[in-house]
């Protein structure tokens, strides 16, 4: 790559970052979907009546064992055919963020059950509902021990953002796609822009969560890392 | 400190909520989604800023003055757009999009707005010059996943047992580019952006041969036009100065695209099929504003009079 | 046979001249000395945290000494371009917490060294090694994981692995420090077993009562060097050095009566 | 053959044929980067357990920046890349090469995890009975560490599975690209999606019950891989 090249990937950063903008956008709705929805499968999982509890485990293994690109195209095409009416972005937070509950439910279940069972005694030993013991006593252990395992699923989700390509949200990859349309061999630097963007926001991200996690910490609680996807 | 977890959640919660909602401020003209494949010069282009023009969008613009609604111009990948615009995700499909029998039964069309044939693009090193040389032997012919350039490999060439392989892509220009990159021998793609293709690689590659498919492109809406938008596109580009008549040819009846000299219809043909990408794109910037901001068909007019004269046709 | 008979002792095996260590600004060891003759039963006693377990690291240069020399025989172990490995296969070692191979049978622990370090055809290795477990009592647990066997088995399993090298010397690192009080016994019946047949061996322990019968000669540490050292009689009976009595004293009270 | 209807959804047999031979590209693709991945992934464990200077460094910048980059840009690079510097690879050769490449920075970090997993004194034992560090690593450690390591390794052959989908975008006709293929005639995209969604979930559950065959038949008493987490 040439001089003028640079300049043109260095003239063209700006717009590769406000496309990133989107892929960040599309972070926050399915992280947080999959939170909102990933916390009460798990909850279901281990407390659950046993329908309940064979519905939430077949939630999780469908959006875990379907690949991101073909929940993709159901959630952007599917709904079409029933007449409902969704926007590529709004099928990529569907999509990834339930398949990221599926995900999160695991990280969430993993950290509810190695809360040990005296903490549950405990509660209701002081009188609170089961409901009370999970709200103020399990959940809050819960939580700050899946921190380590949510920020992998985090830098997992971060990248598969860039999945939604597939489905025409116009995120950062389209926008590569503006460059090499134009300049062919400027791919590789165009690639490696978008490689160096998302470097930055994995391990930056890590670093905050890893900030977050040191700040809710408290004494004499740690988690045994639970694997997870990336 | 036990809130503090709570109120983490509070804010993602927030969060999620306004990343939904984000993007659904609403205009007093109705407003109505054109979803296009970008690029794919020089029907659909974007300019380095990120700003989308090429001769389908710049009579999207026109048609919607002239037809009093507001568009928004989304960009997705080609084989997505149909189920779109069936959905009602999309208003409007315009993107170089041929008219076929297995189309019209998932969307109506408008009437036709360009008449196209499918290129036979090869590299010059190949040194083929007829199209025996590149239909056998095994060489890899490259078309964009869901055209009619991929159908007609599919069925004159694939099924009838000529020795040859499709392979699809998801974009035409990343077809040209790996033909360029010599992962394929030929692309089959429409005449016009091939020719595009030639201007962008003009050492490099060459048409062979011309596949007389006499496609019609026409701009596609959900069936039933739930919109009424047909009728409105229809007398705006004739409005522009393109008129169909119907021949009657050896073949049967046929339609005639006309188009009135030094219409605007005429000058954007000019500018945008007359010159290379990098022209039409100066070309663009220079006289954009005229058609971003136009009233009235005289604005349009005079943007198109522009684009003519920028790119010297 | 015990403590005592010193017509037994041959050629010098071991010996040990100025070692030194030291872990960032901690001397763990500030110039030990010292021979082990053929046949001979050497323990090493002394407070912990005193080098006992570094100074025999560093015989085998598991761990690397700083300064001074080792010879085993008339290889000298710490000169220039001697074949560690083989000086290694020739020096037993058992580990305070065994270090069996996890993923080996009782017998394949004991056959392993053999096989990849000695190259013995698998027939011959696993006859040593059966041998060599039936020596230490636990033939019938051939086929048994680590985890399957208790402490003591799994330390005797590991004597059996340094024996079927038939080294030189074995050198023993508190071999029952991280075992149930009930384990110890069979452990260390094999040791005095072992020391009776004449196998030459350094042992470092708090067992104050096998010091007493099995060794020939008893070695006190202290703060990173040899304080004293002497057969097991004239050290327990009349130490010479105020510290070595206050060490018997104290460890008399924890562990009971010295031999 | 007739098409079927079930609630208003249509499908065709005709499809399965094609759908077929994609599949098999499928599987093809996902064993072929496992194993690159496995002979990366590690070398590359060893090099950052074991290795020191430039090995060290080099390994991890490696690691490092394919868990830190979307698996989908570096296709691309791969494939739209690497020919502006002359290299000019095969459609199934780029998508076996970037899954590869990629799930190896992976792997490197369940190996290395289960290496650094195995205590201490196994190398000790080892080096004592006069092995060399080569083959201490070799017959001590590599069969706990890789006995360890099964489960994530489970994990990632899966994901793996499901990643390889994206290898369509660069004209591999595997499972997604014959679907994508269909679905662009055919128009039938919630349909062929559900069929393909299904048949990918059909693959996810025998493999992970394989894995979990092989996981028991590999058990060594003790060696710990009750696992923590189900997958």
């Amino acid at each position: 790559m040439d001089l003028e090249g640079l300049l043109i990937i260095g003239r063209n950063l700006p717009l590769f970052l406000r496309a990133t903008l989107l892929n960040l956008g599309l972070l926050a709705g399915l992280i947080s979907l999959g939170f909102l929805v990933g916390i009460p499968i798990a909850l279901l999982q281990v407390y659950g009546v046993r329908p309940l509890r064979v519905l939430a485990s077949a939630w999780e293994g469908f959006f875990r064992g379907v690949p991101a690109l073909v929940l993709l195209f159901l959630f952007f095409f599917g709904p079409a055919q029933f007449g409902v009416q969704l926007s590529a972005f709004t099928a990529a937070v569907l999509a990834l963020g339930f398949r990221s509950s599926g995900y999160q439910s695991q990280i969430f279940r993993g950290a509810i059950q190695s809360i040990p069972r005296g903490q549950m005694l405990a509660a209701r030993s002081i009188g609170m509902s089961r409901l009370q013991a999970i709200r103020w006593v399990i959940l809050p252990q819960a939580l700050r021990l899946a921190i380590p395992a949510w920020s992998n699923e985090f830098s997992s989700v971060i990248k598969d953002t860039t999945l939604a390509y597939a489905i025409g949200v116009n995120e950062v990859l389209r926008h590569v796609r503006y460059i090499t349309d134009r300049y062919y061999e400027l791919a590789m630097p165009a690639y490696l822009t978008v490689a160096l963007i998302f470097l930055v926001l994995t391990y930056g991200g890590n670093w905050l969560l890893g900030r977050l996690e040191r700040r809710l910490a408290l004494p004499g609680f740690q988690m045994r890392g639970v694997e997870t996807a990336h | 400190m036990q809130c503090r977890i709570w109120r983490l959640t509070a804010i993602v919660v927030l969060g999620m909520v306004l990343t939904l909602s984000a993007g659904s401020l609403q205009a007093q003209q109705p407003t109505y989604k054109v979803c296009s494949d970008i690029p794919w010069a020089p029907f659909e282009m974007v300019t380095e800023g990120g700003e989308f023009f090429g001769f389908d969008m710049d009579v999207m613009r026109a048609l919607a003055v002239l037809g009093g609604y507001q568009i928004e111009i989304q960009n997705m990948a080609f084989d997505s757009i149909i189920p779109a615009v069936q959905a009602g995700t999309c208003d409007i499909g315009a993107s170089g999009f041929t008219i076929t029998a297995e189309r019209e039964q998932a969307v109506d069309f408008s009437n036709p707005y360009w008449l196209s044939n499918q290129a036979v693009l090869i590299r010059q090193d190949s040194g083929w010059t007829s199209l025996d040389q590149v239909f056998c032997c095994g060489n890899r012919i490259g078309a964009q996943r869901g055209t009619t350039g991929a159908a007609w490999v599919e069925e004159n060439l694939v099924n009838q047992g000529v020795d040859v392989e499709l392979v699809l892509y998801e974009t035409y220009p990343l077809a040209v580019l790996d033909l360029v990159n010599k992962r394929i021998d030929a692309v089959v793609q429409d005449e016009p952006a091939s020719q595009q293709s030639i201007r962008a690689y003009p050492d490099v590659l060459t048409i062979v041969g011309i596949i007389e498919t006499n496609e019609y492109f026409g701009f596609n809406v959900a069936e039933g036009d739930p919109n009424g938008l047909l009728p409105v596109m229809n007398r705006g580009m004739t409005q522009l100065g393109l008129q169909l008549d119907l021949l009657l040819t050896e073949a049967g009846w046929k339609v005639a695209l006309q188009i009135t000299p030094g219409s605007p219809w005429d000058n954007l043909v000019k500018a945008y099929f007359g010159a290379d990408a990098e022209t039409v794109t100066a070309a663009w910037l220079a006289c954009k504003d005229g058609i971003l901001n136009a009233q009235s068909y005289d604005d349009i007019a005079a943007f198109a009079q522009c684009m003519a004269d920028e790119t010297g046709q | 046979m015990g403590n005592g008979y010193t017509s037994r002792k041959g050629e010098v095996v071991l010996r040990v001249e100025d070692l030194h260590k030291r872990y960032g600004r901690e001397e763990v060891l500030k110039g030990v000395s010292f021979e082990v003759r053929r046949g001979e039963t050497k323990v090493i006693i002394g407070p912990s945290g005193t080098g006992k377990s570094t100074l025999l690291r560093c015989i085998t240069r598991l761990t690397e000494p700083d300064r001074g020399r080792i010879w085993l025989g008339d290889i000298e172990v710490t000169g220039r371009g001697v074949d560690l490995n083989r000086v290694r296969a020739s020096i037993g070692f058992v580990f305070q917490d065994f270090n069996l191979f996890t993923h080996l049978t009782a017998l394949d622990n004991v056959r392993i060294g053999l096989l990849k370090v000695k190259k013995l055809p698998k027939e011959k290795a696993t006859e040593i090694a059966l041998k060599q477990l039936e020596h230490v009592g636990l033939a019938h647990k051939a086929d048994a994981y680590p985890a399957e066997l208790s402490g003591g088995q799994q330390q005797r399993v590991a004597i059996a692995r340094a024996l079927a090298m038939e080294p030189k010397l074995i050198l023993f690192d508190e071999p029952t420090s991280a075992l149930d009080p009930e384990l110890i016994g069979e452990v260390l019946d094999v040791m005095v077993a072992l020391a009776k047949e004449g196998m030459t061996m350094v042992v470092v322990s708090h067992e104050m009562g096998f010091a007493g019968t099995v060794a020939d000669e008893i070695i006190f540490m202290e703060g990173g060097v040899i304080v004293e050292q002497g057969p097991p009689d004239q050290l327990f009976r009349q130490p010479k050095h105020p510290r070595t009595a206050e060490f018997l004293h104290k460890i008399t009270a924890l562990y009971g009566e010295t031999g | 053959m007739d098409k079927i209807e079930i609630g208003g959804l249509v499908f065709d047999p005709a499809w399965l044929p094609k759908l077929g031979e994609g599949l098999v590209v499928t599987l093809e693709i996902t064993g072929l980067c496992i194993a690159i991945g496995i002979v990366l992934g590690l070398v590359l464990a060893i090099l950052r357990v074991y290795g020191r200077g430039p090995l060290y460094w080099l390994s991890s910048l490696y690691v490092q920046f394919f868990r830190g980059t979307p698996l989908l840009v570096q296709l691309l690079m791969i494939y739209y890349g690497l020919p502006s510097w002359g290299i000019v690879l095969s459609p199934f050769l780029s998508g076996v090469i970037a899954l590869g490449l990629n799930t190896a920075a992976y792997q490197a970090e369940y190996f290395r995890g289960a290496i650094q997993a195995i205590p201490r004194g196994q190398m000790l034992a080892a080096r004592s009975l006069g092995m060399k560090r080569a083959q201490a690593i070799r017959y001590i450690i590599l069969p706990q560490a890789l006995r360890l390591v099964i489960p994530p390794w489970s994990n990632e052959l899966i994901l793996m599975l499901k990643y390889s989908s994206i290898v369509y975008m660069v004209t591999v006709m595997d499972l997604m690209g014959a679907a994508k293929t269909i679905a662009a005639r055919t128009f039938r995209y919630f349909e062929v999606f559900i069929l393909v969604a299904l048949i990918y979930l059909a693959i996810v559950f025998l493999l992970s019950w394989l894995l979990r065959r092989l996981e028991e038949r590999v058990r060594v008493p003790g060696l710990g891989i009750e696992r923590g987490s189900a997958h």
